[in-house]
């Protein structure tokens, strides 16, 4: 009996001491730092274990309140954890028009004219850096840059050598704009339906001869709706878009070049030229 | 009630509970695993002394233990030497028996080991080792065979036999069983150990 | 999380969150107990008792703990448990227990058994804890059992100690060291992961 | 004899036997010229002409816009036919001026001829570099006017006359030794009091041992001396030749005139000599065409503004193999895709030959021979590695920025990785991303 | 003439001819005296595991590059002929096919592709395989014969190192003698025994500039130090400099083994560590370790350390500063 | 056992990591950069040192004289976690500079089988209080030596083409795995 005595007053000891010293230094040696921090460590598992990356859950607390690491970093906690780090920063997606990355180059394998063999590294900056591939100095250059930095797997290579942006997964996060070292990406609302697709400065006939489907500056389109399109360093630029009124997109169309037009056509043109297309197979 | 008081109060009462019950657990398996322990000492010198049925504990030290061990009748049948040594990675602790003339080694047996496995840890093992440790000279150093002999009747009653391609670890045994041997024979002369039980033992 | 059933709550252990081959947690006792069957089972079964009766207590006095004490308070609850499992294997599993040697005090310091408190039993009611923890043992289990398996086969040619292996079979030694430990379930993990992608992909 | 030289350098074939024995030969102007107005360093030069106007050989169709940006001169006397983008051996169209030849070449009135150019103050010698548009010849075309104005703070000790041409193939430099040395000196001498260095030394490679010969004898005039160098490449790397030379070592991300030298190169020296005796400008430069798909290979001295076919045809024309372009040299100049580009103050030679097919690609093997040959002591193989696998930083802090893309790790490479390709791939990122740090 | 279109390519257009399969087979030309050292000494015994090893390794090496989705050319680039090789003739004669098989796969799987391939491997897969066996088949690894040139007297027969280490060969005035050392006339693993044939195997190699001097010498330099301050002190229990450098696997160790490119440093200062760390490492284990010798473990060793010695010994750049003193 | 033949075992022979797989979890965890990995080394080095002490005099002035090894377990823990935690805020407070480069890495530690490890084989080899000492030190360089190379292998193979699945935790078990292999050389050099 007296062994369990022992035993039982040990413990006690220990669980009086532990938490006697706990209570100690939870009130003496507390450091003032972003209560975030704290909250944080709070919804984290305590595991400890190292997995995030980071050395213990409360560094990975302190990246996190200090926007390094992401809220979804805690591979042990798992959604749970996730949303409730999420609510404490209060990070919520304010409402924004949604936007969407377009490309401004229509220069497929096809249009766009080669310089010549290129044997180098196959990145479009790394062949941007020795002048491109293609002959026209401002199109795309179809090694992928963009595809390889989207983090939502919204953009492919097409079949003919252009990125596509899959308007489902794209969050306008900015990537591809970045990546690409001809600037070819841009961001628009949704609802931007009438897009200029090419960024060549050169002049008309030395466009056409690059690619043909360059803008080649012939003006039809400012022309067809001077209050929004103007022609400014041999390209159609378009100054404001709320003020192309539908009724001249018809007049924009006539774009030689197909360097300016809509973005989608409409389902009952694909649906024809799909017919056509099955006429002649 | 402050937060601290709190605090204390939980993990003061949570170590009780715990403490107690831990205790009691404790109480319940004692004896069976003090049985356990000695089961397996009881084991080991049942495998390198025959007939062995009363073991007494007449000498103790650190990495040396000696026990007399009396027959069914209470005759003597022998004597049981633990002795522990480093071995080629860790500490090797092994059992063998002496006759009661104390002249003959009669078994050995390896009660914890942690040799390399498939070569070092084969002392462990009857075939490869053991076998050959029956009936060896112990009124002087015993020494190593190499190359090993396949038959125990091929060694000399001073030899032992090498596990193949682990001569270390043999070695490591041998010089273990050397110096306790030697020990055991310093005892006997200070007449620490006696054949017959003596008063106050 | 209240959406999931009860038997999604049990599975998740399985696979999903495996302890081992996707939380890569436990990882001290997966390698260092797993060169034959017999001990590796022994120390999942051994964890297995840990951690339900950890959740199950944790789940019941979950309310009464003030946060700043509760790892310590969870601490002392699981090292009770672990307590009474090692003396049970010392008591009657005598060869077993030598054999696991320093490993089964150390279940205190698993990371699955603390983590799944913090995550899960401080949260939730006894009787999900309760499942929570079965999926997670049971994961575990799967885990050791594997590498062990393949590690006792290869190793010694045995599974569960019987010879298994013909006499032609030379045992890999290597799979029993620390060495082949390390390898195997290396290359484990990196199956684990391959099946998730392909399935993933599927999908 | 004992040569000076650096540690590291690679030995790439020479084939300078193509052309070291043709004397320098004037080409005739084309029929056109098409002018760029970036030649150099900074940002392009202003138009002053356009389409329409007549201009006279020399006149100044750019003025420079900014620091480090130079004057550009039309190389012959016509019409302006247009002001527009046009190729360029960059890679890039840029702005140019096409010019019609009347064949007249009528020159510019107003310039004038000074009888004792020695004279004149360092300012002058400067003014008068720079309005003749005078940028480094060797490949850079670093406005010269620039390079003589070190800071105040860095005295000048030294004047190194760069007379190594390490690059295979190439030629001209050392044709311009061979027939313009009392010109070159004489500007080296101009740059001398440009800079008040005490001293000018000219480095030549072994393998031009009649140059430094006769630069041996004709420095006696000059405080200075010839210095024979081995031949190795890259013996002419600013860096790299001042360490050969001096022993000096120019401080990471520094310049020559941190350690006090300026170094020029040949035709630069003449070009100064040029500009300031009788204020011709930058109209025409010296360049060797050579290759073994070039009929017949030769040195020239051709008008900037004159398309490379014209150059070519000059030459007796492209051999059907030929399947590679260069403007510059192997090792470090820059591959054309049509021949129409135009000859620019930068173009030290044009060359072309039949490039085998490049060898397999393998991962790098760690055999460490960039490393053993990197003239500027850096770990190519682990910085192409950073850059392949984005990471910046570290290829900053191993000194990317230091590489000055001589070629002779890729030269060297058993691997066939294309090193200095990654390198520029990644000291663009890096400068990118310091630009955007920084605003 | 207009419409020919030249090639596009960043500077410089000229290459050496050097490449990659031209290193590896200036390797196997040197390994070549070595390999019919050991036909000569273990006959067909050899040609079996030369062969095994050799399909092992090759068909290993094709199943990842056909599942990795890679050329299959680069089977081509005579890194898996050399590592089944150096794998062959690190095995002793006595082992089964079988064995001799399953170490092939393992360097070629786990010393090598699991890394990603040619160039991507920390440690050397040859000795990655050769020390998987030596762990999995402890017994069948340390079992020898007599080359077929001396008469089968016993059964089994020890190595030198063996006999140095366990036969106290020295008191017993056993030490193999180093005339056979240096031809080759011992037992030993099939390529390690004739120091000739490996020597005349280095001088191909530095003919044709191949390996790193520093590491041969380094490693030799070492051993030598470490073992002859021991000789000198007590030549009746030590054995001399010499012997250690002619026996065992030194020589391939420190020509052919250490001195791969792929996992060794890269920068020279660290190469001189490696080579140091080496040899001393098989000073250490010959003398002090349990076992006999401590070429393949000492360079696995060193090779954990290559990482951390390329990061560390980074060349000075021109022009950059000391820290100022 | 000597004192240099525990050192060189706890280092070499039977290191932490490679041998009692004990601290596995920050082997992986923290074993991505080299300076983190140092820091955590560092850090495991300084804990072992104080838990070796600590459990040392817990378990030879309380739990042995009183018969309370079937406490060993909940006082190891209790005390070890206390003391780390105690020592974090310590340092906290009187040095943030030390604190970042060790302090952090100190609550992942208080779960580490390898400090409770420590404790439990020093116990179990019934250790004098100055092999303890030296025990608990060696182990802490053997964990630094172990967590440091690998930490620099695996920034090499930041830069390697490691076959998907295997990237991460898969190529640093199998890297582990031939360390021990490696490591294996210097079995029996403490006898």
């Amino acid at each position: 009996m007296t062994e369990i005595l022992i035993s039982i007053i040990t413990m006690t000891a220990l669980g009086f001491l532990f938490s006697v010293g706990l209570v100690f230094a939870y009130k003496k040696l507390k450091v003032e730092e972003d209560p975030k921090i704290e909250q944080v460590s709070e919804a984290l598992p305590q595991a400890n274990c190292g997995a995030c990356g980071y050395a213990g859950c409360r560094a990975f607390a302190e990246a996190v309140a200090k926007g390094e690491a992401e809220v979804n970093g805690c591979p042990v906690g798992g959604e749970d954890v996730t949303s409730e780090i999420a609510n404490i920063l209060g990070i919520e997606a304010p409402e924004v028009v949604k936007q969407l990355a377009r490309l401004h180059c229509r220069g497929t394998h096809e249009a766009a004219k080669d310089k010549g063999p290129y044997i180098g590294i196959s990145t479009c900056h790394a062949a941007h850096l020795i002048g491109g591939t293609k002959q026209c100095s401002f199109g795309c250059l179809h090694s992928g840059d963009c595809v390889r930095v989207c983090p939502f797997d919204a953009l492919h290579m097409g079949e003919e050598g252009l990125p596509v942006v899959d308007e489902d997964k794209c969050t306008a996060c900015g990537k591809c704009v970045d990546a690409c070292p001809r600037n070819l990406f841009e961001l628009h609302p949704v609802s931007q339906e009438i897009i200029v697709f090419c960024r060549s400065l050169d002049r008309g006939a030395a466009s056409r001869k690059a690619c043909k489907n360059a803008c080649i500056a012939c003006g039809i389109c400012a022309r067809a709706c001077p209050e929004a399109i103007v022609m400014e360093n041999n390209i159609a630029v378009i100054t404001d878009y709320k003020k192309i009124s539908p009724d001249k997109i018809p007049e924009i169309e006539k774009c030689p070049t197909d360097a300016i037009g809509r973005l989608h056509k409409d389902t009952n043109e694909e649906e024809k030229e799909e017919e056509k297309k099955e006429d002649e197979g | 009630m402050s937060l601290s008081s709190r605090m204390i109060i939980v993990l003061t009462t949570v170590g009780l509970i715990s403490g107690g019950f831990l205790a009691g657990v404790a109480k319940l398996t004692e004896e069976r695993i003090a049985l356990n322990i000695q089961a397996e000492i009881e084991e080991a010198i049942a495998e390198v002394v025959d007939n062995a049925e009363v073991n007494q504990k007449v000498y103790e030290e650190e990495d040396l233990v000696i026990y007399r061990e009396l027959d069914e009748e209470g005759a003597l049948a022998g004597f049981a030497v633990q002795a522990t040594g480093v071995g080629f990675q860790d500490k090797i602790t092994l059992m063998f028996g002496l006759d009661a003339s104390l002249t003959k080694i009669t078994g050995l047996t390896v009660i914890d080991q942690n040799e390399t496995p498939g070569l070092g840890a084969k002392i462990e093992d009857w075939n490869s080792f053991l076998q050959f440790w029956e009936n060896k000279d112990a009124t002087g150093q015993l020494t190593l065979r190499k190359p090993a002999a396949r038959t125990p009747e091929e060694l000399s009653a001073a030899e032992i036999n090498t596990i193949t391609a682990a001569t270390i670890s043999s070695k490591k045994v041998l010089e273990i069983v050397n110096l306790s041997l030697e020990k055991v024979r310093q005892l006997i002369q200070e007449g620490k150990i006696a054949k017959e039980e003596q008063d106050g033992d | 999380m209240a959406t999931k059933s009860i038997g999604q709550e049990y599975l998740k252990g399985l696979w999903d969150e495996n302890p081992v081959f996707r939380q890569l947690l436990g990882m001290c006792p997966t390698l260092a107990v797993t060169g034959t069957v017999i001990t590796g089972m022994a120390m999942a079964l051994a964890t297995t008792f840990v951690l339900i009766f950890s959740s199950l207590v944790v789940s019941s006095i979950k309310k009464l703990i003030p946060s700043q004490v509760r790892i310590a308070t969870y601490i002392v609850v699981i090292a009770s448990f672990v307590t009474i499992a090692d003396q049970f294997l010392k008591a009657y599993f005598y060869s077993i227990s030598e054999a696991l040697g320093p490993y089964v005090p150390l279940i205190v310091v698993n990371c699955i058994i603390l983590g799944r408190q913090e995550a899960f039993s401080s949260k939730n009611s006894v009787g999900r804890s309760l499942i929570d923890a079965l999926g997670m043992s049971s994961g575990f289990v799967l885990a050791l059992f594997v590498l062990s398996a393949i590690r006792e086969l290869l190793g010694a040619g045995t599974f569960l100690g019987y010879q298994v292996m013909g006499p032609w079979f030379k045992p890999w030694i290597i799979m029993i060291l620390p060495a082949g430990a390390f390898i195997t379930l290396g290359v484990l993990l990196g199956i684990a992961l391959l099946i998730e992608s392909k399935t993933k992909r599927s999908q | 004899m004992k040569t000076k030289t650096f540690p590291h350098g690679i030995h790439p074939p020479e084939l300078k036997n193509l052309t070291e024995e043709i004397s320098l030969q004037p080409m005739p102007a084309p029929e056109k010229v098409m002018i760029p107005l970036l030649q150099h360093f900074g940002a392009p030069a202003k138009p002053l002409v356009q389409k329409g106007d007549e201009v006279s050989l020399g006149q100044k169709i750019g003025e420079g816009q900014g620091l480090f940006s130079a004057s550009v001169h039309s190389s012959v006397s016509g019409k302006v036919l247009s002001v527009d983008s046009f190729h360029h051996p960059g890679g890039t169209p840029v702005p140019a001026v096409t010019i019609a030849n009347d064949g007249q070449d009528k020159a510019d009135t107003d310039k004038k001829e000074i009888k004792n150019p020695f004279s004149l103050s360092p300012e002058d010698i400067r003014d008068k570099i720079k309005e003749a548009g005078v940028v480094g010849l060797g490949g850079a075309a670093f406005p010269t006017a620039v390079k003589l104005s070190p800071p105040k703070d860095s005295p000048i000790d030294t004047i190194i006359i760069n007379g190594c041409e390490c690059e295979p193939l190439l030629t001209s430099d050392y044709r311009l030794m061979l027939e313009f040395p009392d010109e070159i000196l004489k500007g080296a001498e101009l740059a001398r009091i440009a800079t008040g260095a005490d001293r000018i030394i000219v480095g030549i490679e072994d393998n031009k041992k009649k140059a430094f010969e006769l630069f041996q004898e004709k420095i006696q005039d000059y405080e200075g001396e010839a210095v024979l160098l081995k031949t190795k490449y890259p013996e002419g790397a600013e860096k790299n030749l001042i360490y050969a030379i001096l022993r000096r070592e120019v401080p990471r991300g520094g310049l020559p005139f941190n350690v006090g030298i300026v170094v020029q190169n040949v035709g630069t020296a003449k070009a100064i000599w040029d500009a300031v005796s009788t204020g011709k400008p930058l109209f025409e430069r010296a360049i060797t065409v050579s290759g073994q798909s070039i009929t017949e290979p030769k040195n020239l001295l051709v008008r900037i503004g004159t398309p490379f076919q014209a150059v070519i045809d000059f030459c007796g024309g492209l051999k059907e193999d030929g399947n590679i372009l260069v403007m510059g040299g192997p090792m470090m100049g820059l591959t054309q895709w049509t021949p129409e580009v135009p000859v620019v103050k930068g173009t030290s030679g044009i060359l072309a030959w039949n490039a085998p097919a490049p060898g397999t690609e393998y991962s790098c093997i760690n055999c460490g021979r960039c490393i053993e040959h990197c003239p500027m002591a850096l770990v190519p193989t682990q910085l192409a590695k950073y850059v392949q696998f984005d990471k910046l930083p570290e290829a900053e802090s191993w000194g990317i920025l230091d590489c000055v893309e001589c070629g002779s790790c890729q030269y060297i490479c058993p691997s066939k990785i294309l090193l200095v390709h990654w390198m520029r791939l990644g000291k663009n990122k890096v400068m990118s991303s310091k630009q955007k740090k920084s605003a | 003439m207009t419409d020919k279109l030249f090639i596009l390519q960043s500077s410089p257009h000229f290459r050496d001819k050097d490449s990659v399969p031209k290193i590896m087979y200036v390797v196997i030309i040197a390994l070549l005296p070595a390999v019919f050292a050991s036909l000569y000494f273990f006959r067909l015994k050899a040609v079996g595991l030369y062969v095994s090893c050799l399909v092992a390794c090759l068909v290993t090496e094709a199943i990842f590059l056909w599942v990795r989705k890679k050329p299959l050319q680069s089977l081509g680039d005579g890194s898996a002929v050399i590592t089944a090789l150096l794998i062959a003739m690190t095995l002793p004669p006595t082992i089964s096919l079988e064995l001799a098989v399953i170490g092939s796969v393992v360097a070629i799987a786990i010393g090598k592709q699991v890394f990603g391939g040619l160039g991507y491997n920390i440690f050397n897969p040859a000795l990655v395989g050769r020390a998987f066996l030596q762990t999995a088949f402890p017994v069948a690894m340390t079992t020898w014969f007599p080359p077929a040139t001396l008469s089968f007297d016993t059964a089994t027969f020890a190595t030198p190192l063996g006999n140095l280490k366990f036969e106290e060969a020295i008191a017993q005035g056993t030490l193999t003698p180093l005339k056979d050392l240096f031809w080759g006339n011992t037992g030993g693993c099939l390529g390690e025994t004739s120091a000739i044939a490996l020597l005349i195997g280095a001088i191909i190699l530095f003919s044709k500039k191949t390996i790193d001097w520093r590491i041969p010498l380094g490693i030799i330099l070492a051993l030598s130090v470490f073992t002859g301050i021991f000789w000198l002190a007590n030549p009746d229990k030590y054995a001399s400099p010499v012997f250690h450098a002619l026996a065992g696997g030194l020589l391939i160790g420190a020509f052919f083994m250490a001195t791969d490119m792929v996992t060794s440093p890269i920068t020279p200062k660290g190469t001189w560590i490696y080579a140091l760390g080496i040899g001393f490492m098989v000073g250490l284990i010959r003398l002090f370790g349990g076992f006999p010798e401590g070429v393949m473990y000492s360079i696995l060793f060193m090779n954990t350390f290559v990482p951390l010695l390329n990061r560390y010994s980074r060349p000075k750049i021109l022009g950059e500063r000391r820290k100022e003193s | 056992m000597e004192l240099a033949a525990i050192f060189i075992s706890a280092v070499l022979v039977q290191n932490f990591v490679l041998y009692y797989f004990l601290g596995i979890c920050p082997f992986l965890g923290v074993s991505k950069k080299i300076d983190s990995a140092f820091s955590m080394g560092l850090a495991v080095t300084f804990v072992m040192s104080i838990t070796a002490v600590v459990s040392w005099l817990i378990n030879n002035l309380i739990l042995i004289p009183f018969g309370l090894d079937y406490l060993q377990i909940v006082s190891f823990i209790l005390v070890i976690a206390s003391l780390v935690q105690l020592v974090e805020m310590f340092i906290r407070k009187i040095s943030p500079p030390l604190y970042q480069a060790l302090g952090i890495y100190l609550p992942l530690i208080t779960t580490n089988c390898a400090i409770m490890g420590l404790a439990l084989i020093a116990a179990l080899n019934e250790y004098s209080f100055v092999e303890t000492v030296i025990f608990g030190f060696s182990s802490g360089i053997g964990f630094t030596l172990a967590i440091v190379l690998i930490a620099g292998i695996r920034e090499q193979l930041d830069l390697a083409d490691v076959p998907e699945p295997l990237k991460g935790a898969g190529i640093a078990l199998i890297v582990a795995g031939i360390m021990a292999l490696a490591f294996n050389g210097f079995i029996g050099m403490l006898t």
